[in-house]
């Protein structure tokens, strides 16, 4: 199945999924109306009434869905909050192009590649080692002939330490995922928490950076969250136990 | 490592004019091929990788035309569908293969198949790294706009992408293998087709941009509530 | 891995007789070998290992015999002297090898990249263990960012490093070798150059290891830390 099947009943639209991406596009559904949270639920009840997950799907929607969720923060943001984004509205339109341009070409880029590649069925190659005795260095390296230097340049190339984090789109973040990390770990200590104590009082950025904080959490395994329905509260809890091993369960949080 | 060789020029297989090997000509019995030949043939057979007429010419200690010439009367004898192994041009050199008519028998003998699909994961990775090489890992999810870190893993395991250096920041930078090319069939990258054949017309892609602008001029009045 | 095919047993060179193959003659265009022993022979080409005549008549599905004559017809094709590549039989089995005259070209070959020099993988891997050893490969990967097994293995084989005991955790560790010393012209670990001449950034004043994993741990991208 593909993506196509996937039928969407929406407040602001109904019908097949690719439409509405077209219609985003076009601008003919606005996006900020548009309820991602539903989208995503929509497309887990199909999955549901298929009974099974196509990974290739799958992976189409969330890279699809990632991509809305993006595009709408951005709208989000880049009202209200305009020093905190260092981006004008035709900066981001011309970068959301340049992105989509370049995704539509190295996918069919990729799709080029795979007709090349089944083109070639069938043809191998032998991949046995030649053998040893023909393999053996006839002569010895000379000694002293690599310079010492070679070895204090790649320890220097290896004492490089990238850019932190790539925030792209945020100018100079004032709250870092550190501080909220020991944020979170603090309210943990109490067992559980919800997620709205954890940002009380606080900005869109420290609460994206906050999630973001919650995501690691989960993902080392120190923290467990649920949301019982969309928009709903997103309980807390501290894992014990099972170290490092995160559970396949649900990761709540459809919050869009 | 793969330096290509610089022999893309085509006509490779050109069939050889048997008064162009006369040195060659030795009086050993009728389907004796020269030695040259043989040693080029035993060359080809040996290497994991494709040979470049240099290093052939370098290895052999013949002149690169005798072996060009050698070449051409090896690529008549593995004519494709003459034999169960042919010659083939790939990956900046010469290299032979196993005809694609034998591959349901090899699969029975070798456990090992031949990787016949990517997931779209992989060919998209793949195909960033082909057309923009060298490119690092955090530029290839920016372009993908999702992680490609398990996709990376898995071509390099299978060999089809390998490291070239260091970005200025450290990162380590990705680019297609000879491996690659062998399996898709490519004598080099240059026969990869320009990408901009599959982008959408100019005229197309002045719209989206003028939409995309006036939604985010819209967005600016606007009073955006979750 | 590389059995070498074997090639001291002696006695494997016998060459076919002829008349084991009558059955052979087919219709088909003067040079074209008939289907099963184009088979056999891709099968022969693609193993590393030598084939048993049954393996070979399961993976072609073809009976015995008629293995056995395409094994003939190959034997007549690929008889000592004729190519570059000759079809032997040992230990029971059929293999293709090179033919020994040609040996010589196949060293120049195959034992010359074995001198140039090291590719950044390799030169940072020994670096790594030069300069922090001894150097578990856990260790070596976790500094790199990204695997450093194959560099490793081939450090291994050229006998620049080798392993120095065992972690507290179990992992080899790895030292530079005598011929690591002699190859960089240094009497002794000493004299490996003051790596602060290239250090981006020498104000700091942790240990080389310590920033080294950190460095690397932050290349591949372990996760924002605070």
């Amino acid at each position: 199945m593909s993506l196509a099947a996937l039928e969407l009943d929406l407040d602001v639209f109904s019908g097949p999924f690719d439409l509405l991406l077209t219609l985003v596009l076009r601008e003919e559904v606005d996006l900020l109306e548009l309820q991602l949270a539903e989208v995503v639920l929509a497309y887990l009840d199909h999955l549901e009434s298929r009974g099974e997950l196509d990974l290739e799907t799958a992976t189409e929607f969330i890279v699809l869905i990632a991509a809305l969720l993006e595009l709408k923060s951005r709208l989000m943001l880049s009202d209200g909050e305009e020093e905190l984004l260092d981006i004008e509205p035709e900066q981001a339109a011309e970068e959301l192009l340049a992105r989509m341009l370049d995704a539509r070409r190295y996918r069919a880029a990729s799709a080029h590649l795979a007709e090349l590649l089944s083109g070639e069925h069938g043809v191998r190659f032998r991949e046995a080692p030649p053998p040893a005795h023909l393999r053996r260095t006839i002569v010895q390296p000379q000694e002293g002939s690599q310079d010492p230097a070679v070895l204090g340049e790649a320890i220097g190339r290896l004492l490089l330490t990238p850019p932190t984090i790539n925030v792209r789109h945020i100018a100079v973040p004032r709250v870092s995922v550190g501080e909220r990390l020991a944020h979170l770990r603090t309210l943990l200590r109490r067992g559980s928490f919800s997620f709205d104590e954890a940002v009380e009082g606080a900005d869109r950025m420290t609460v994206a950076v906050t999630l973001f904080a919650l995501l690691e959490l989960y993902k080392r395994g120190e923290a467990d969250w649920s949301q019982g329905e969309c928009f709903g509260e997103i309980a807390i809890k501290a894992r014990v136990g099972e170290a490092d091993a995160p559970p396949l369960a649900r990761a709540g949080g459809l919050a869009g | 490592m793969n330096d290509g060789g610089g022999e893309s020029d085509g006509g490779g297989l050109r069939p050889v004019r048997q008064d162009a090997a006369p040195q060659a000509a030795d009086t050993s019995p009728d389907s004796q091929i020269p030695a040259l030949a043989r040693t080029v043939e035993a060359l080809l057979f040996l290497s994991t990788d494709p040979l470049t007429a240099t290093e052939l010419a370098d290895a052999t200690q013949a002149g690169e035309g005798a072996v060009r010439t050698a070449l051409a009367l090896l690529a008549e004898d593995y004519a494709p569908g003459r034999r169960g192994i042919m010659l083939r041009e790939l990956g900046g050199g010469w290299t032979l293969a196993s005809d694609p008519e034998t591959e349901d028998a090899a699969r029975r003998l070798l456990s090992r198949p031949r990787l016949s699909t990517l997931t779209p994961a992989q060919a998209e990775t793949l195909a960033i790294v082909a057309y923009l090489q060298p490119i690092s890992r955090p530029e290839i999810t920016r372009i993908r706009g999702v992680s490609a870190d398990s996709a990376t893993a898995t071509l390099l395991e299978r060999g089809l992408i390998e490291e070239a250096g260091h970005s200025q920041f450290g990162a380590v930078l990705y680019r297609t293998s000879t491996a690659f090319l062998k399996l898709f069939g490519l004598r080099s990258l240059e026969e990869l087709p320009d990408v901009a054949r599959w982008d959408p017309t100019p005229e197309e892609q002045a719209q989206l941009r003028e939409r995309l602008l006036r939604a985010g001029e819209a967005r600016a009045g606007a009073g955006p509530e979750g």
